[in-house]
């Protein structure tokens, strides 16, 4: 199969080209320059979506070595589906970003680009040194995003989550290391079955550290402190970047080891994640209804429906249906928060204060702004008919098949929370205010990409049968 | 004979060395301390790269070998100098007899 | 005997380490922290890894150690007298002492845990030396370093360029945009005749390493190294100004060699794969990535100290 | 007990003894040197355990100097975002 | 897309296309906005005829779409689905006409009138619904198009009210939510069928089933007002006439209702359920309801507030009728859901002329308002009596079944039962007509808003609703033997569910 005509490597090399383009041509061209990348690197994941329906998984061997010496980039059900996420949310987010700079967007595009291509890269690499290169240009280009505001504070957000980031892919490489050292190999196809034959305590010590060190850049509940700063600090379409897709890939690897090569090491550990996932949704959303400023509520949030994608751990017992609810909340929960980051961007922009209250004022003239805020709300309450509401029902079928009550009862207060401070926010779309004084009128372009977001979230709620096809596909019953 | 030339040529560039070490640790003010940096060790280097130059199994290595000294001379004169005038403009007072030992 | 020799560096390692993190006085944290770095390169060179070696001196101690002391230098500017006590050890109150006990303990079984597990280690099943040997012929290169960094994993070292690239972006979005770097005091005499005698050399052996890379310990990321120190150099004897924020053509500099390894890596996907190199031309390629490397790793590396030295506080 | 596995021992205590420091280090700028000695364990474990029972194995030194030069960039970052930090509370 | 597929669909677009378009327009555009809603309620009208038409000739309609592997959103337009569509089609046209004139330059429109087709839409959708799975989409879609509804006034109590209410519907949703699934895990997929589904589980999950009827009556009862959970009906009063006329008295007490009905006849069906002694602990419960809800309902003075509790315990009399094992019981059931909803929204519909033309919200202040207004009073009157269950309105008929029901199906102490509530209707009624009709006008009414021009006592878009929906009273109650009266569809429907 001639290299140039498989989607795999252009996923890669398609970002780091814009990214690179845009750093040398500047802020201006270099919008119109991610917005053609993100279209064509949005049609090589549906062609390779397609690819995978037809023929099954796709590998492709770099340098043509093959696995032990060369690396190896593989794509199977689970990336095609993380793939399209992060390509349908990056392109929305995009129109987005180029409303929401108007002026100087200073290097945003350069970094955005190479946090896309970063994860792309990390969806697709199948050697574990590899994911550790990519981890890291992900969580350097996410700092850099993440202080791109300026200021004191975001700088002290960014040096936090940089530290916690480099720690813990520090961790990450110790357990590398120690699998090379017993192995004498760092790809993941052939690793899987020498870690089923034979584990040596050192490979236990490995996983152990490189699921924690993936945890913590995943921010679940106990590692969690570094993300509400960050997220909440950045700007708008940075914040939708950073918790609707970033956090996702630290989870997406987690879920790659955990039933992959660490299967048999980690058979029976599902409870721990689980219990750090309910941690996680309640401390969560606590803080998300008592914090009164708007963007650090939706950053708690994300804190607090990251909780959910850990709860389906101890449900692997039954692979197939866990699996399919954790992918579907994630996709849901992209989209939906990027829409919600999106609106509050908005909301800030009109009104110029990062609050909760007082919001009723600016709601009358933003009607698109709250619907779509609503919408994603929605989502992220788990109602129907979003997709979010799909997730929360095939969790719930999951834990109830094999008999997991508190699970059903964490699922059911988490949506019931995130009911409770969503209609923080929404109810003042309802209260009589007067018009409020301030108000700096808002490009429609942002209102529209807001509401696609959330749009699409509601939408998927309606027809996730092919999403769940494609995802079965290389994933062993 | 090469290797008792160059054993000695060793052992003299370690009491070179040893009387650099010494200094620093007893001389009572930066530049005293300099000094001893400077020159002993400097001097030691030299007799060991010589040393080692004469064991060197081909003439390149041993050139290679022996443009280290120059190299080390340059840069440590260099740093020297730098560090005494940061430390005059700072208003430190070379150690005079009469003073007690610090 | 050596076994005695590597017990000492081991434990000269741990000593400069412990003391570069616990020691009170900060600017005898950093320069234990350079000394930790040398000790490091020694510990590779007695692992016979010299190219690790030469980049450790150069980037890890050499770059590195000048990033924390010009660091250090904007944390308390030009006092010069010992930086205040900031204290390593941790607050004096029962709380803090039991947090940092308990932090000691879980570290302090970590490595026991780890220290034990090395010792039950089978042997490796996967032989990958022997099979980088076999390959070597095919790989356009004979030094087998250079060979795993540029053809069997150079998807990784595309990736490696790549953070390099962005964590200098990183820095331009922090860097402010404007202000002329504050010029540090009359220029040294003597440190300018060293630089007039020193970059020409350090250019030349730079070039020297960049061409050995093929078959002998060296390469773009040491001949890179070697160009960003030629540049600090300069900088620190102002015969180079700082960089406020990069023209096109530096901005061309920084991310030509990225764009030239981008471009080989695309169009060799004719062959087949990503970065699969037609056996013939392997090496004349990978000396051209390699020359396209080795400018922009020494731009990027300069840049890593001289946007970020050459920027003072903005009010 | 072969060299590669001393300097994999000195690596795991040192990978310790940096994980340590990024915890109880209040400093930014110490965390910062906890980190790289972290790092500089990890690569340690990593190239001593591939050459425990001798022979130079090019992989892992490979996969060492892509780590160096990744650490310093993260290093770079590291110190460019201190410096925005006020003086007071680093 | 066969006519037969289509036709379900259309019905469910012809509220739903307007609802989105109204949402988009602007302020402003009334004369658009005006059309565009009796263009849907008058497509729906149509399409909805013709359902009925076809479904008598024994066709069946339906559709299905594929959500998740496994999980599917099912559409049956069977009988017992046409009685909740037809009554809700039919009152949707009158709300809009009255709410129209009630809303006269209010601000918000297109918000209130694109919830409210939104809200109709979650009706037809939980009228139509063919497995517990849609069911539950549209249940909650309801809870979301209502809430806007509620707090649409925008002043504190009205936000208070959204947020009692919310809590309530988001709860039951909870539950029902867990219900439903577990049936999921237990039975696998299955669509309503006449008889139930879940006979045929092995007796050992008997205890499971037990366990999921009570959080799936938990979770329906919540919208079906029954007692320990009826608290938001009379909080959701602080929303505007038509929203309580048309919702709380049709579309989300009768889609709790509604849920009972389907959940014992479709999904245990009724003799599985009796079998597992759930109906008589569900008919002690409604029992509870209906003499807590009149009871409670004579000491409000707020109009409201009394038809709310006198709400509470009506609805339940259709959970009453379901519970009593027997075909009888059920036509009593089954035609209250509808005489219940077109009394109670005639009464909102007079409560709300009372409050926008006289400024009256409480009973006390009736005194004189018959002459002042007499057709809505009339209206009101008919109604009235027709909740009392007196001889010639359709509660009357709806009663008498309920009681023939108890007898057949030898449950006498809910005789008894209907008895007391009938009384006490009468209790909370009478004096109201009493202040109506024969105490004197007071000087000035509170807020005269609107002045009466001749027989027109009021805007004639508040008039005509009310007075359309009251001789709808007398004609159910007067032609139930007629063929196409709700007393013959309900009997069509308890012959269809007991064949089997």
């Amino acid at each position: 199969m001639n290299g140039l005509l498989d989607p795999l490597p252009w996923l890669i090399l398609l970002p780091l080209a814009w990214a690179s383009l845009a750093f040398l041509l500047g802020p201006g061209r270099g919008g119109r320059l991610a917005l053609a990348g993100l279209a064509g690197q949005l049609a090589l994941a549906l062609w390779l979506a397609r690819r995978l329906i037809e023929g099954g998984p796709v590998s492709h061997a770099v340098g043509g070595w093959g696995a032990p010496l060369g690396i190896d980039l593989y794509a199977d059900g689970l990336s095609a589906v993380m793939l399209l996420l992060t390509q349908a949310v990056a392109l929305p987010l995009a129109f987005y970003a180029r409303a929401y700079f108007a002026q100087g967007a200073g290097q945003f595009w350069p970094l955005a680009g190479f946090l896309l291509a970063a994860m792309n890269a990390l969806f697709l690499a199948a050697d574990l040194f590899n994911l550790y290169v990519t981890l890291e240009l992900l969580g350097l280009a996410a700092v850099g995003l993440v202080a791109l505001g300026g200021g004191a504070e975001p700088s002290r957000a960014a040096l936090r989550y940089l530290v916690v980031s480099l720690a813990a892919s520090g961790a990450y490489l110790l357990g590398v290391a120690l699998i090379y050292g017993s192995y004498g190999t760092v790809a993941i196809a052939p690793l899987t079955p020498l870690i089923a034959a034979q584990a040596p305590l050192a490979v236990g010590l490995a996983a152990g550290l490189m699921l924690l060190g993936l945890v913590a850049k995943s921010a679940l509940f106990p590692f969690h402190f570094w993300l509400p700063p960050a997220h909440g600090g950045a700007p708008a379409p940075v914040s939708a970047l950073l918790s609707a897709l970033v956090v996702k890939a630290a989870f997406y690897l987690i879920l790659r080891l955990w039933l992959g090569p660490f299967a048999p090491l980690t058979a029976d550990w599902g409870w721990l994640p689980a219990l750090a996932g309910a941690g996680a949704i309640l401390w969560g959303s606590w803080q998300a209804l008592r914090t009164p400023r708007l963007k650090q509520l939706v950053a708690w949030s994300t804190v607090a429906q990251l909780g959910y994608l850990f709860l389906i751990f101890p449900l692997f017992g039954l692979k197939e249906p866990a699996l399919q609810a954790g992918t579907l909340q994630a996709v849901a929960h992209g989209l939906a928060k990027a829409a919600m980051f999106a609106a509050a961007g908005i909301l800030l922009k009109a009104t110029g204060r990062d609050a909760v209250d007082g919001l009723a004022g600016v709601a009358g003239r933003l009607p698109l702004t709250l619907f779509a805020f609503g919408l994603a709300g929605v989502t992220l309450m788990g109602l129907p008919p979003s997709a979010g509401f799909l997730a929360k029902w095939l969790l719930i079928d999951a834990a109830l098949e094999q008999g997991l009550w508190p699970l059903v009862a964490i699922v059911l207060a988490g949506g019931l929370l995130a009911a409770a401070y969503v209609f923080r926010v929404l109810r003042q779309a309802f209260l009589l205010a007067p018009e409020a004084q301030q108000f700096h009128p808002v490009p429609r372009r942002l209102e529209w990409a807001a509401f696609g977001l959330a749009a699409a979230s509601v939408l998927l709620g309606l027809r996730g049968v092919e999403l769940m096809a494609l995802l079965g596909i290389g994933v062993a019953p | 004979m090469l290797e008792a030339l160059s054993a000695l040529l060793l052992l003299a560039g370690a009491g070179f060395y040893l009387a650099g070490t010494v200094g620093l640790l007893r001389f009572p003010d930066v530049y005293a301390r300099l000094h001893a940096l400077t020159k002993a060790d400097n001097l030691g280097l030299g007799l060991t790269v010589l040393g080692l130059a004469l064991q060197a199994d081909s003439l390149a290595a041993a050139l290679k070998l022996l443009l280290i000294w120059p190299l080390a001379l340059a840069a440590s004169a260099t740093v020297s100098h730098a560090i005494a005038r940061r430390a005059a403009g700072l208003g430190l007072k070379p150690w005079r007899p009469e003073e007690k030992r610090p | 005997m050596n076994l005695l020799l590597d017990g000492l560096l081991v434990l000269a390692l741990l000593w400069s380490a412990w003391r570069a993190l616990a020691s009170p006085d900060l600017a005898r944290a950093v320069v234990l922290f350079i000394v930790f770095g040398l000790l490091m390169a020694l510990a590779w060179a007695r692992l016979n890894a010299p190219d690790i070696a030469l980049a450790e001196a150069a980037i890890g101690a050499g770059l590195t150690g000048a990033l924390l002391l010009d660091a250090l230098g904007r944390l308390q500017p030009g006092t010069g007298a010992p930086a205040p006590e900031s204290p390593a050890q941790p607050p004096a109150n029962r709380a803090g002492r039991r947090w940092t006990g308990s932090v000691a303990l879980v570290a302090g079984l970590l490595a026991a845990a780890l220290a034990y597990a090395l010792f039950q280690l089978p042997a490796p099943t996967v032989r990958l030396p022997e099979q980088v040997a076999a390959n070597m012929a095919a790989s356009g290169v004979d030094h087998p370093v250079t060979a795993v960094l540029l053809n069997f994993r150079g998807y990784d070292t595309l990736l490696e360029v790549a953070v390099l690239l962005i964590a200098l972006i990183g820095l331009l979005t922090l860097g402010p945009a404007a202000g002329r770097p504050a010029a540090p005091g009359p220029a040294n005499p003597l440190l300018k005749a060293l630089a007039r005698l020193l970059v020409p050399l350090m250019i030349l052996s730079a070039g020297y390493l960049l061409w050995a890379g093929a078959h002998r310990p060296g390469g773009a990321f040491q001949a890179g190294a070697l160009l960003a120190a030629a540049a600090v150099l300069l900088h620190l004897a102002q015969l180079l100004p700082a960089w406020a924020s990069p023209g096109r053509l530096l901005r061309l500099g920084l991310a030509g060699g990225f764009l030239i390894f981008l471009g080989v890596a695309a169009a060799l996907l004719a062959e087949g794969a990503l970065l699969t190199y037609p056996p013939a031309q392997a090496g004349g390629l990978i000396l051209l990535i390699e020359a396209g490397l080795t400018v922009s790793l020494g731009l990027i590396l300069a840049g890593l100290f001289l946007l970020f030295a050459g920027a003072e506080e903005r009010p | 007990m072969s060299a590669g596995l001393l300097y994999a021992l000195a690596g795991v205590l040192l990978f310790a003894l940096g994980l340590g420091g990024i915890v109880l280090l209040r400093h930014a700028l110490r965390r910062i040197l906890a980190f790289n000695v972290m790092g500089s364990g990890a690569f340690l474990v990593l190239v001593g355990l591939a050459q425990r029972d001798g022979g130079a194995d090019p992989v892992p030194q490979a996969m060492v100097l892509t780590g160096i030069v990744v650490a310093v960039a993260a290093t770079a970052l590291a110190l460019a975002l201190l410096r925005r930090l006020p003086e007071d509370r680093p | 897309m066969s006519p037969n597929e289509a036709l379900p669909l259309a019905v469910l677009l012809s509220s739903l296309l307007p609802g989105l378009i109204i949402f988009a327009l602007p302020e402003s555009w009334v004369g658009t906005r005006t059309t565009l809603n009796l263009a849907g309620a008058l497509a729906k009208l149509v399409l909805v005829g013709l359902l009925l038409a076809g479904v008598a000739a024994g066709q069946d309609y339906g559709f299905r779409h594929a959500v998740l592997p496994g999980v599917e959103l099912v559409f049956k337009a069977d009988a017992l689905a046409l009685l909740f569509v037809t009554l809700s089609t039919v009152l949707w046209l009158f709300t809009t006409f009255y709410a129209i004139g009630y809303l006269e330059d209010a601000p918000h429109r297109s918000r209130f009138f694109g919830f409210f087709s939104l809200c109709v839409t979650a009706t037809m959708g939980i009228a139509m619904a063919g497995n517990l799975f849609t069911f539950f989409v549209f249940y909650e879609l309801l809870t979301l198009a209502t809430f806007p509804l509620v707090v649409h006034r925008g002043t504190p109590q009205a936000m208070r009210g959204g947020t009692v209410y919310l809590a309530y519907t988001l709860g039951g949703g909870a539950l029902l939510l867990t219900g439903i699934v577990w049936l999921h895990a237990l039975a696998g997929t299955a669509d309503f069928a006449h008889g139930g589904y879940l006979a045929a589980l092995p007796p050992r999950a008997a205890g499971q089933l037990q366990f999921a009827f009570l959080l799936l009556i938990a979770g329906v009862g919540v919208k079906a007002a029954l007692v320990p959970l009826h608290g938001w009906l009379p909080q959701a009063m602080v929303a505007p006439a038509p929203v309580s006329a048309l919702l709380h008295a049709v579309a989300v007490v009768k889609a709790g209702a509604f849920g009972i009905v389907r959940i014992v006849y479709e999904v245990y069906g009724v003799e599985f359920a009796q079998s597992l002694e759930l109906l008589t602990p569900l008919a002690v419960a409604a029992a509870i309801t209906i003499v807590w809800g009149s009871w409670r309902a004579l000491f409000q003075d707020d109009l409201k507030k009394r038809l709310a509790y006198s709400t509470v315990s009506q609805v339940s009399y259709i959970a009453l009728g379901v519970a009593l094992f027997g075909p009888i019981g059920t036509i009593g059931g089954l035609v209250h859901l509808v005489h219940q909803g077109i009394m109670k929204i005639t009464l909102f519909f007079c409560a709300g002329n009372y409050a926008e033309t006289l400024g009256v919200h409480k009973v006390s202040e009736l005194n004189g308002a018959g002459r002042r207004m007499p057709l809505t009073s009339v209206a009101f009157s008919v109604a009235a009596f027709g909740m009392i269950g007196v001889a010639p309105t359709a509660g009357y008929v709806s009663k008498w079944y309920l009681g023939e029901g108890a007898l057949a199906a030898d449950m006498s102490w809910v005789v008894a039962v209907l008895w007391t509530s009938s009384l006490l209707n009468a209790a909370y009624f009478l004096p109201i007509l009493y202040r109506l009709w024969f105490r004197p006008q007071p000087a000035g009414w509170p807020a005269e808003h609107i002045p009466a021009r001749g027989w027109r006592e009021t805007g004639w878009l508040l008039l005509m609703p009310p007075l359309f929906t009251a001789l709808a009273v007398l004609v159910a109650g007067l032609f139930a033997e007629a063929d196409w009266s709700p007393l013959a569809w309900a009997k069509l429907i308890a012959e269809r569910e007991y064949l089997q």
